[in-house]
């Protein structure tokens, strides 16, 4: 996905290892296309999403931060991801206190049977973080090429 | 530094497609730590494992990075064959360049470019493994039932069968629990106590299963495959194994107004007393609360008339302390307390009566052998009215009633109206409704004989009052079809109340460290595909203490957790996932955190002795996790503030490593 | 001007050192000058005649240093705790960080704390002494000779909007009890809310620019106990002890809040030593309405062994896509 | 479902505070009922025709005031539907459809006067301004 002068927004995907992971695989095996702009990182559970990654992800260069998770209620652990959702909320209020742009972080409930739920989140959410620009209010300029 | 090597798969064309497979190869090989990098048509084939195989030997790797398929697919397969090298198999990673980027980008140049970041990801997390050995536990082959009634019963009797010791726990003087109380049971009549007593006694005399009755579990600590569990035996001043049950001392005890719990307190029982005929153990057991003897020491005729002996009133509670390698809970269900539902009267009047009660009054071996009479005068009751969905479906207050649908009422309202028609066909029984709910194997069928064959009168409407009046019972109710109000002039009322979890549940759990709903049932591990599992490991689930449910129902639970328990007893050693949570003593604070979030129990914490940086020793808590109960979801991690607990295999830096890859 | 007077805890203090049931005292002792107060350990009567003192000036709040006082000897420590101060120590027994039995805690009133840099910003330099006396101040300068101030215009702002007067630890109370406050203590967090984001923005940059990574927020605040802080450890991957980028003061700062969101009990006292002047309980303190807006009024420390709401849940939390949105519903 | 009348529900739901989806038909409304037998349309009847937007027939029947306000309903619905509350506001949809009647604030310090009790006043405020 290429915006306006060859911008190319970076986007790190969190995925638990049992819905979301599964659900991007489903993505995969029908074909469903979404930005190569996203890259996925496997976790155990969404609840082994330490704020810090984020924050690291935004320093290195990322443009958006999505964490996918199994729907509440569904959890692989039975809470990890009710406690997910709590940090989140929080973390996300902060970084939008702050002055950060609330489009660039998310949080998704993607099922192991919603591949076409995760290709359209992705494509949607890379849109939107697209249309934002570039992540200049957490870079850390050393990390730009 | 670790010596890494690079496989990429063609996936035939399925990667190769739309990924330049070589110049993936080529662009990982100049990465930190990669000495070998190639790629093969299909990886996953003999010919491609060989290829790992000989270059884990020839290039002395540490690690290897497969690019394929999702690890879903081949990431078991590709561990094993860099065990089958002597490779630590968490020494592998795989970069999903199939699922992720070949299938999904129609591109080659897009395509290559993101299999190759996926691979610099991959890459930059096996610098940071490390080879991790799963932990092993010893089992104990013995298995603890919480509960005796048919649940609990049945999981015994199949786990003793297939060769394991198995204790029953039970707080009651007698196992049997409520399906001893019935009389008949739905939908095929046959009596309660013909099939389920046989059971019993099965339970009673196999070699593999002790009972503790009278008996309730104190304290629970361990894991799966090795719990403590100290079980008090409560003192019932009668040696279990001297008492022969010959009932002699219960027809000799001069105390004979003690409420009897097993007739629903219909009639009286002596304080010495076997709860009924075929109690197993059939042992005498002492009311304390009523006893003379041990109440002002005047009495003592029960130890004169007994002839083995068996009667001790000095006898004390008892705590057994045993290793257990499963528990299995089956606490079972009660009926509500009808102390709110005011407009049904039950407080008021002798007449108005629950369906348990109404089971021992049609029970042979009731209070009134069976004879369908009224508690208030003894006679035979011409107008029954039985009311469902007292308690259950109420979302109005939590105090008063249930949210959920108690499952059991409909049928077995169904057979009581039935069975009543059948014995007495001179009496009109109505039988009020919201909804009659006959999911099961010929549930139905049996609903419609009650209406069409036996003539009981099933009218949709709900009873909004009864009012005592002389000897009648004047019942106010509505007819929602006809659009009418009823008054009907009734001689009994019968109330379908919702079932509860039983109380000594809630107290279990906590010990268990098994989660509850906010109803006080057991949560299963998964609600569709482990339902008779707790999510704490070497718990295990039996009947209603897990959701209300029939008899047939509750022994096929039963039966499956006995099959679960039985898988777990069979090993000898668990081997845990080597992917667990771990702290850093030094940086621990000790400070709960992580125990809160941990839906496993598995962190507990030690006092430990560490040397300060002044050269003092100083005392601190620290966390410890079970590596043999922790499954890895990594909740602590997060919440621990200092970051002294990690979890292996997706260690901070390892993931931290990944996002710098991928955001290079 | 405070209602305990420095005599009163003295002779307290000296009360319970010479009959035995305390060895130390933790107390505010007297600096260069008499509104510099520094925290110290006192083990004598004489100590506690010579260098105690109870002021205006005795913001610092004792709880922390619990942690590391109570494993240094046997014997058990005196502190002092004023309402705000008892939170945090509520809050420390509850995470475990110290042997509650090697305390002997005082309850004390407090009337609210003066803020030199608000007299400073007053006065202007030169401050000799500065003395309480009822409701106004009497400032010694160097250069203008005496300068008399009201003492609400110079009180703390944690104080304007104290959060509550009431003790919720201790083994003795001295004077009575106060109440929990309904404070407008969010007031300013509503109004940064209420701006759009890039006002926000130049906010926070504006403010967090001066951040010179002292870290005296965090040595002074008493959740932040951690044995070995993730900013100090090589290990922990975010490692970082000077700033060199606007990037990681902003890193230090969310990561800070977050990890005592639900724990910090808002005594204020990072902004009261932060050098900068960064208002930097302002972070907190959203943390806490945020928590106390979607998961119910929560305050930390009110009760020993309380649930954190970061380490707890319901089955219908808000999702963090509304918890966003909300604060944009309330601008509009 | 009668369309044209979802507005008219809508207000009477906003009105009453109740939620007729709630109702799980079982009729104890009904049942409890002291005066069921004055009623053309009976208490599950009217939540019931509430919640499909079948209002007018209600505000035309003479049932509305057959109920007494006894609140038994209200006290033994499993569901907390409150039955009561929703004749109470469907009565006030009839006053209201009058047009004179709605108090206003303003209107107030015209009425007051030595005699009136204020307790009149402020069950009157409470009554029409809803």
């Amino acid at each position: 996905m290429q915006v306006n002068n060859g911008y190319q927004p970076k986007i790190v995907a969190f995925c638990c290892n049992w819905c979301s992971y599964a659900g991007a695989d489903l993505a995969g095996n029908n074909r469903l296309a979404y930005p190569e702009n996203v890259k996925i990182i496997k976790v155990p559970c969404s609840c082994r999403v330490n704020p810090m990654f984020i924050l690291r992800a935004f320093q290195r260069g990322a443009d958006g931060v999505i964490l996918c998770g199994c729907h509440p209620g569904d959890c692989h652990y039975t809470s990890g991801n009710y406690y997910t959702r709590r940090r989140m909320a929080l973390l996300f209020s902060m970084l939008n206190f702050l002055g950060i742009e609330k489009e660039r972080t998310r949080v998704e409930w993607v099922s192991a049977a919603e591949g076409a739920k995760f290709a359209a989140t992705m494509n949607e959410f890379c849109e939107t973080v697209a249309a934002l620009g570039e992540n200049k209010r957490l870079e850390d300029l050393r990390c730009k090429r | 530094m670790q010596r890494i090597g690079v496989f990429v798969c063609w996936c035939g064309s399925n990667i190769a497609g739309t990924v330049d497979v070589e110049a993936v190869s080529e662009a990982l090989k100049s990465e930190p730590g990669v000495v070998f990098s190639t790629n093969y048509q299909y990886m996953c084939s003999q010919a491609g494992q060989d290829i790992i195989k000989n270059a884990i030997a020839e290039h002395k790797l540490t690690g290897i990075v497969v690019c394929s398929c999702s690890p879903r697919m081949h990431e078991a397969t590709f561990r094993k064959t860099a065990a089958a090298a002597g490779l630590n198999p968490y020494m592998v990673e795989i970069a999903n360049i199939r699922e992720q980027c070949s299938w999904i980008h129609k591109d080659m140049a897009t395509g290559t470019e993101k299999a190759i970041i996926l691979g610099k990801a991959a890459v930059a997390k096996v610098n940071l493994n490390a080879p991790l050995t799963p932990g092993e536990s010893p089992v104990t082959k013995r298995a603890l039932v919480i509960g005796g009634g048919i649940a609990g019963i049945q999981t015994a009797l199949d786990i003793a069968d297939a060769g394991f010791p198995v204790d029953i726990v039970e707080t009651k003087p007698t196992i049997g629990g409520k399906m001893a109380q019935l009389d008949k049971t739905f939908p095929t009549l046959d009596c309660a106590a013909c099939i389920l007593t046989p059971k019993m006694v099965d339970v009673a005399q196999h070699e593999n299963i002790r009972i503790f009755s009278y008996s309730e579990v104190v304290e629970v600590g361990g894991f799966v495959g090795n719990f403590d569990v100290k079980i008090k035996k409560k003192a019932r001043y009668v040696k279990e194994d001297v008492c022969t049950g010959c009932g002699i001392c219960t027809e000799k005890c001069p105390m004979k107004k003690a409420p009897n719990e097993f007739n629903m307190g219909m009639d009286n029982r002596p304080a010495v007393y076997i709860p009924f005929a075929q109690a197993v153990p059939k042992v005498a057991t002492i009311d304390p609360n009523y006893c003379n003897m041990l109440k002002n020491g005047k009495c003592g005729l029960c130890a004169k008339v007994c002839t083995a002996g068996a009667i001790d009133y000095t006898q004390k509670d008892e705590i057994i302390e045993e290793k257990y390698g499963a528990i299995v809970a089956a606490t079972g269900f009660n009926p509500i307390s009808m102390d709110k539902f005011d407009e049904y009267a039950y407080n008021q009047s002798k007449d108005v009566i629950t369906s348990l009660e109404f089971e021992r009054l049609t029970n042979a071996a009731g209070p009134t052998a069976g004879k369908l009479l009224r508690p208030s005068d003894g006679e035979h009751p011409h107008t029954i009215v039985f009311v469902q969905c007292v308690g259950s479906r109420c979302a109005a207050c939590a105090e008063k009633g249930k949210e959920y649908c108690s499952k059991i009422c409909c049928m077995y309202t169904a057979k009581h109206a039935m069975l009543t028609r059948d014995k007495y066909p001179d009496t009109d029984v109505y039988v009020f409704y919201i909804d009659v709910r006959t999911p099961g194997k010929s549930f139905d069928e049996f609903y419609r004989r009650a209406v069409e064959e036996y003539g009981v009168h099933y009218i949709k409407g709900m009873v909004g009052k009864v009012s005592p009046e002389g000897n009648k019972l004047m019942v106010q109710a509505s007819d929602l079809l006809a659009n009418k109000q009823l008054h009907i002039e009734a001689d009994l009322v019968v109330l379908a109340a919702a079932i509860e979890p039983d109380k000594s549940a809630r107290p279990l759990a906590t010990m268990l460290t098994a989660s509850m709903d906010t109803n006080d049932f057991f949560t299963e591990a998964h609600p569709k595909l482990r339902p008779v599992e707790s999510p704490t490991a070497g718990v295990f689930l039996s009947g209603t203490c897990q959701g209300p449910k029939d008899i047939p129902e509750t022994v096929s639970q039963a039966s499956a957790a006995a099959a679960k328990v039985i898988g777990l007893l069979a090993k000898d050693k668990l081997t845990g996932n080597p992917c667990v949570a771990h702290s850093d003593e030094l940086m621990c604070n000790g400070c709960s955190s992580c125990e809160r979030v941990c839906p496993y129990g598995a962190i507990t914490y030690v006092d430990k002795e560490f040397r300060m940086p002044d050269r003092t020793t100083a005392i601190r808590r620290v966390a410890s996790v079970n590596t043999a109960v922790c499954q890895g979801c990594g909740a602590c991690t997060v919440a621990c503030p200092s970051g002294a607990m990690d979890l292996n295999g997706f260690k901070n830096a390892q993931i931290m490593a990944e996002v710098d890859a991928i955001c290079k | 001007m405070q209602k305990v007077t420095s005599e009163l805890l003295v002779k307290k203090a000296s009360e319970l050192l010479e009959n035995g049931t305390v060895t130390r005292v933790l107390g505010w002792k007297k600096g260069e000058f008499s509104y510099d107060l520094t925290p110290a350990v006192f083990e004598s009567g004489e100590e506690l005649i010579k260098d105690f003192v109870f002021s205006d000036f005795s913001g610092a709040n004792f709880s922390k240093y619990l942690i590391k006082e109570t494993k240094k000897a046997d014997g058990k420590v005196l502190v002092f705790l004023k309402p705000c101060d008892s939170y945090s120590f509520n809050q420390l027994l509850t995470e475990h960080r110290f042997d509650r039995e090697k305390v002997y805690a005082i309850g004390i009133p407090c009337e609210g704390m003066a803020d030199v840099d608000k007299i400073k910003k007053n006065v202007g330099d030169g401050i000799i002494d500065i003395i309480s006396d009822g409701d106004r101040i009497v400032v010694k300068t160097l250069y203008d000779g005496d300068k008399e101030i009201a003492a609400d215009d110079v009180k703390a702002e944690r104080c304007i909007v104290c959060k509550s007067k009431k003790c919720v630890a201790y083994d003795e109370l001295l004077g009575d009890n106060g109440e929990v406050i309904d404070s407008e203590r969010f007031d300013e967090v509503e109004k940064l809310e209420k701006m759009t984001d890039d006002e926000r923005f130049a906010f926070w940059q504006n403010e967090l620019s001066r951040c010179i990574r002292c870290n005296a927020c965090r040595d002074v605040c008493p959740a932040c106990t951690c044995e070995k802080c993730v900013f100090d450890n090589p290990k922990s991957g975010v490692e970082n002890k000077a700033i060199s980028d606007s990037f990681e003061e902003k890193m230090f700062h969310i990561i800070r809040a977050f990890h005592v969101a639900g724990r910090c009990t808002d005594c204020g006292e990072c902004s009261r030593v932060c050098p900068q002047g960064i208002p930097l309980h302002l972070l907190n303190r959203k943390f806490i309405k945020d928590i106390n807006e979607f998961y119910g009024e929560y305050q930390a420390g009110a009760e020993i062994g309380s649930r954190a709401p970061l380490v707890n849940y319901t089955l219908d939390d808000i999702e963090p896509v509304d918890a966003v949105k909300k604060g944009e519903a309330d601008n509009a | 479902m009668h369309k044209d009348n979802n507005a008219v529900r809508d207000e009477i739901i906003r009105r009453s505070g109740v939620n007729p989806r709630k109702c799980m038909r079982c009729g104890k409304c009904s049942a409890t009922c002291p005066a069921y037998d004055e009623m053309e349309f009976h208490p599950h009847q009217f939540v019931y025709m509430v919640e499909s937007g079948d209002i007018e027939p209600l505000m035309n029947s003479k049932s509305l005031y057959q109920c007494l306000t006894c609140f038994a309903c209200v006290d033994r619905c499993p569901r907390g539907v409150e039955p009561a509350k929703l004749v109470e506001a469907v009565r006030l949809e009839v006053i209201r459809k009058q047009g004179a009647n709605h108090l206003k604030a303003d209107d107030i310090p015209a009425l007051v006067t030595e005699e009136l009790p204020q307790q009149a006043i402020v069950s009157a405020f409470r009554k029409y301004t809803k």
